[in-house]
């Protein structure tokens, strides 16, 4: 079990902001960090790899990480992180970047057919496309078969079919490796499909956790008001989270006007 | 055309280079990394060598390092060697005096280097150590070769600090640079060009192979 | 191991053949360099047996301090010569330099160089040092003021030695050089000493009494030299 | 109107790969390019906004950007470009950055109380989160009011809600500077909500173009077929595209399966 | 005490460094951009100024820039300037000699620029000229103070190349490195140590100036 308790001063966007966290994870959890940019995210994970100071105190299990006078090195807390940059090692092709973390030869092969950067596997990294470059960084974190997995939104520069791929591997690899995992991300199925809590974040402060459920439900956002994109035939075509849906409406709408939608979800077939 | 001279040039720059190397690699580390207050004023002492005429420092480092000089007494009963007016002396005379030019750039490289690489090394469990060489170095590739020649070729260069402390007895401190100064002091101006033609075509070449090999590396590296 | 001070070495060469078909079991090495550098070098302890300097001053300076075996003796008196690239009329003597087609004096630095002093003694003498200051520039040596004659100044005034090297050949004739009149300075006495840690004591005598010996001062003469 | 017709060999991930686009984009036009990870989306753009060297013709108007022989100078194009890792000049704030490509004050501030960056105007970019970088970036190129713009998955780093508002506000800015666009994005809801035309890339080729609708209800991605996130009264909780939904299910299944749903969505009302 | 000689000094180092700075610039950057065959070559032809020993420099420096070489006569006969003996001329030997020490640095810290970073700048239709001066060198400030101190820290130390080209005038080209060169020579080692003290603590305070502002700075920017 992590438990963490630390304060530390920003410059947020409103100006003087405090990040103070007194928060617990349990071990083989994977907790979803979400919250509006600037909120404190990347900090937050800089602070538990003991990348960055803070006051305050981490206790892993019986091992304190930190306290106000001394902090564990990064070195000795074993911990896999996907930089929100990506940080990789410029001097090194992908493999490389992979092998300076741990010799594993299968577990490498793994990762790479998993991320389909198999053909790109001797190529200098600085060469890479960004999302390329992602997969490599997420690669090298699990790599790691770290004890604490940190990942600052490791699929934000993926296409949504490697992204849903990608998120199904990640959540067989948390569970194999007993990764205890906290992971930034603000895509919402990402959440729903890996998080045992989420934290919503905002200002510094966790201001809501529960269940991925519990804490999107709540939000604002839930309210379905969504732009008319289309005419046709008296059926209005709208977005809803990036899926395309008609709705049949009245003469009285047009396009670009916000309509209030409430979905209704049925079953179908549950085999494919 | 005696070789002899230019053959202690080289040993003598090259082990400046690799000795000067490895203490100045820590201090730059240590001066990028820190923010420590005392930093500006390690980093104004550091470029101090440069600013007396190699002569003087000469001149100084002959008294430090004599056998009357405590420093001088203590290093040759403790070591067995004495650093004046012999090899080891010359190396000891021209780390000193190149040290700024092998700290400066490769701290300014140091200091460019992105931070999140080296975390992400420490994340990877690595130490400092392992870190600095097969991270920050390779990443610093320009710096570090500027490092390198720059020391190599100004130790080359070099004869007041030499000429100083090594006494210019040949085959063992009269090195390429200080043969050339006597030639030209007495006047065998034909041998003088002679040889200063050799030495600058030898550094040309030298220097060449580095860069030639460095770019065709950089080539590979962006196009494989 | 011998040290010389640099303005020795054009003659340096031809001494140490002569000593070696006398003494052909010693061998000498030659260690060049100015005389305060030497000195300095000696008084912390160089390796060398024996030291030529330019002038008295620096081998006295080192006797005074112990540091040499005995007091040091003159081998040889430089003198010094008018040198110019460009032929010139030097009858007139040194009074030619105030010409106005003069515009740069090479002289050697009268505060590091013993030739350097006398040059200003003769031109003191002579009552052209102040008219003349303007026009000198000074030479670390009495070589570099022989670069600088045959390169950028018009007028040099140079050790007679000199005159001996190979690459002056060319300039070898009453066009283009003239003693200095020798009534204007005292020639310049140099001196010669064997060190106290001298390794190779009885070499060095060798070599040393040589210098004084007829041979050498043939030598010396030859090159211009003032000699006993 | 752009006449693009480029060719250039790259190394794809699966080996080497030909970009090979011909394509037009009209004035005034937003084009979405989408694709996945290492499709070549990134040296479309590069190549556009003359940084990379590519063989064929770029016509813009009557006027020529490069032949075989020659390119215009990136100088001379006007374009605004946000850059995929943003290439924020670091030595300056955040003021002056924008100011560096322009001196508007109005505009500066307009774009400044848009990306909420205001508090942050005199920071030094460097010290910025993630996602207030990419909002600087965003700024600096529509700063320019260039001709054309092009965006490399400008709101990648960006939360829901912020991302939301800047697509809107974005799209205020395409019109009213009369920017022809080319944005980068994986984000379904984005095309459907910017795209004029969406482009599909894949291993350098476009291979589908046409309306949001179009491009993507033919993918595959459109399968309803959804995990289930959890069970309880016969209902089954589903996550599609990020919305949280509730289907009614028979006893046969169970959590972690996947069904298949159809959406029947359907209008309340037409006002807030 | 007479203070000229260190006038001198600071006046030549300062000129020299700036001079350098606007030659090395164009240089070190279109040494940094391309990707040209020649580049090699250029980089090992810019190193060559210093293996030669300084004296030796001076030596054909004085050739090729007096009143009777076709280069002296020429500059003599456009400019009216005497390169020789004349504290001009030891600025062209100075910005000669101390070449490398600004290219190798500024072209190392302008290779290791963030590339997008300049290509954002041309974009937003900045000339190269402006994306020089506003981006890249403010942000590769740890090189360009290395370039800038070596440089100056090295033509304050310098001293064969000045006193051959420049024939130690007093006033005009007899700068403070000579002038304790001159007294160390006459063993006037009392005043040596004086003068050196002096050269020495003055080159360590404008050091640190420069450091402690460079740090002051970056604090500021990390801070605010
Ligand atoms: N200069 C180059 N030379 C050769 N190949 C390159 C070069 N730059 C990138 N590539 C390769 O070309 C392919 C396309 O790269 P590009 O950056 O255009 O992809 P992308 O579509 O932007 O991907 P992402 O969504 O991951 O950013 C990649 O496989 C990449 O590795
Ligand atoms: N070292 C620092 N000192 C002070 N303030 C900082 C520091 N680093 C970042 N900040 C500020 O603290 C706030 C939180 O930054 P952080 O990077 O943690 O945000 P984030 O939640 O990761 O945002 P994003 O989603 O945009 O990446 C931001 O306003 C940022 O500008
Ligand atoms: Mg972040
Ligand atoms: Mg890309």
């Amino acid at each position: 079990m992590i438990q963490i308790d630390i304060q530390k001063k920003l410059h947020g966007s409103q100006g003087k902001m405090d990040l103070i966290v007194n928060q617990s994870v349990n071990r083989g959890e994977f907790v979803v960090l979400m919250g509006e940019s600037g909120a404190g995210k990347t900090t937050l994970l800089r602070v538990l790899a003991g990348l960055e100071e803070a006051k305050g105190s981490i206790f892993v299990g019986n091992t304190e990480w930190q306290n106000n006078h001394k902090r564990v090195s990064p070195q000795q807390r074993n911990i896999g992180f996907v930089f929100q940059d990506y940080a990789l090692f410029d001097n090194m092709s992908v493999e490389e970047n992979l092998f300076f973390v741990n010799n594993d030869k299968a577990l490498l092969n793994e990762l790479l057919v998993m991320t389909e950067l198999v053909a790109l596997r001797r190529r200098n990294v600085q060469g890479l496309s960004g999302g390329q470059k992602q997969r490599v960084a997420l690669c090298r974190a699990i790599m790691q078969k770290p004890k604490l997995l940190l990942m600052d939104e490791p699929f934000s520069a993926l296409d949504s079919k490697m992204r849903k791929r990608l998120r199904t591997q990640l959540k067989d690899f948390h569970q194999r490796f007993d990764m205890t995992t906290v992971m930034v991300s603000h895509d919402a199925s990402e959440m729903y499909a890996l998080a045992d809590r989420v934290w919503r974040m905002e200002q510094g402060k966790i201001i809501q956790e529960g269940t991925a459920h519990e804490v999107l439900s709540s939000q604002d956002e839930k309210a379905h008001y969504v732009e008319v994109l289309k005419l046709h035939n008296a059926k209005a075509t709208v977005c809803i989270a990036g899926e395309l849906l008609e709705v049949e409406v009245n003469n009285k709408i047009s396009v670009g006007e916000e309509i209030k939608v409430v979905l209704q979800p049925c079953l179908y077939s549950n085999n494919k | 055309m005696d070789f002899v001279p230019f053959w202690i040039s080289f040993k003598l720059a090259a082990l400046t280079t690799f000795i000067l190397f490895l203490f100045a690699l820590p201090l730059a580390w240590w001066l990028s990394q820190t923010a420590s207050r005392t930093k500006p004023f390690v980093e104004a002492l550091t470029a101090l060598p440069i600013v007396l005429p190699p002569s003087v420092l000469g001149f100084y480092l002959l008294m430090a390092l004599s056998s009357h000089s405590f420093l001088g007494k203590f290093i040759e009963d403790i070591f067995g060697v004495k650093l004046i007016f012999s090899f080891e002396g010359l190396v000891v005379a021209s780390c000193f005096y190149s040290l700024p030019f092998m700290v400066q750039p490769l701290q300014s490289g140091l200091e460019g280097l992105n931070k999140h690489m080296l975390e992400a090394s420490y994340l990877a469990g690595k130490s400092k150590f392992q870190t600095l060489f097969q991270i920050a170095l390779p990443n610093i590739k320009p710096s570090l070769i500027t490092a390198l020649i720059v020391t190599f070729a100004h130790t080359v260069g070099e004869f007041g600090v030499v000429l100083m402390v090594g006494g210019s007895i040949p085959g063992e401190t009269k090195v390429a640079s200080v043969a050339i100064y006597e030639m030209v002091e007495t006047m065998e101006y034909g041998q003088a060009h002679i040889y200063a033609a050799v030495m600058v075509a030898l550094s040309f070449f030298v220097l060449l192979a580095v860069y030639i090999f460095n770019h065709k590396q950089k080539m590979k590296m962006g196009m494989l | 191991r011998v040290a010389m001070a640099a303005n020795v070495s054009y003659v340096s060469k031809a001494l140490v053949t002569t000593f070696h078909t006398l003494y052909p079991e010693i061998t000498v090495q030659v260690i060049l360099g100015s005389s305060g550098k030497l000195t300095a070098q000696i008084k912390h302890g160089a390796p060398f047996d024996l030291f030529m300097s330019a002038d008295m001053k620096y081998p006295q300076r080192l006797y005074d301090e112990g540091l040499a075996v005995e007091k040091p003796m003159v081998y040889a008196k430089g003198r010094l010569v008018f040198f110019s690239l460009r032929k010139r009329d030097f009858s007139r003597g040194i009074s030619f330099l105030k010409d106005n087609n003069i515009n740069t004096i090479a002289i050697a630095n009268p505060q590091i160089a013993p030739y350097g002093r006398a040059t200003k003694e003769a031109l003191i003498h002579a009552k052209l040092y102040k008219k003349l200051q303007k026009k000198f520039v000074y030479a670390e040596s009495v070589s570099q003021s022989v670069a600088y004659a045959i390169s950028v100044a018009d007028i040099g005034i140079i050790a007679t030695a000199a005159m001996y090297a190979p690459q002056m050949k060319p300039y070898k004739n009453t066009s283009h050089f003239a003693e200095v009149d020798t009534a204007l300075y005292s020639p310049i006495e140099q001196g010669i000493v064997i060190l106290k840690n001298a390794k190779a004591k009885q070499e060095a005598k060798v070599f040393y009494d040589f210098m004084l010996s007829k041979e050498a001062k043939e030598i010396l003469k030859k090159y211009g030299y003032e000699v006993k």
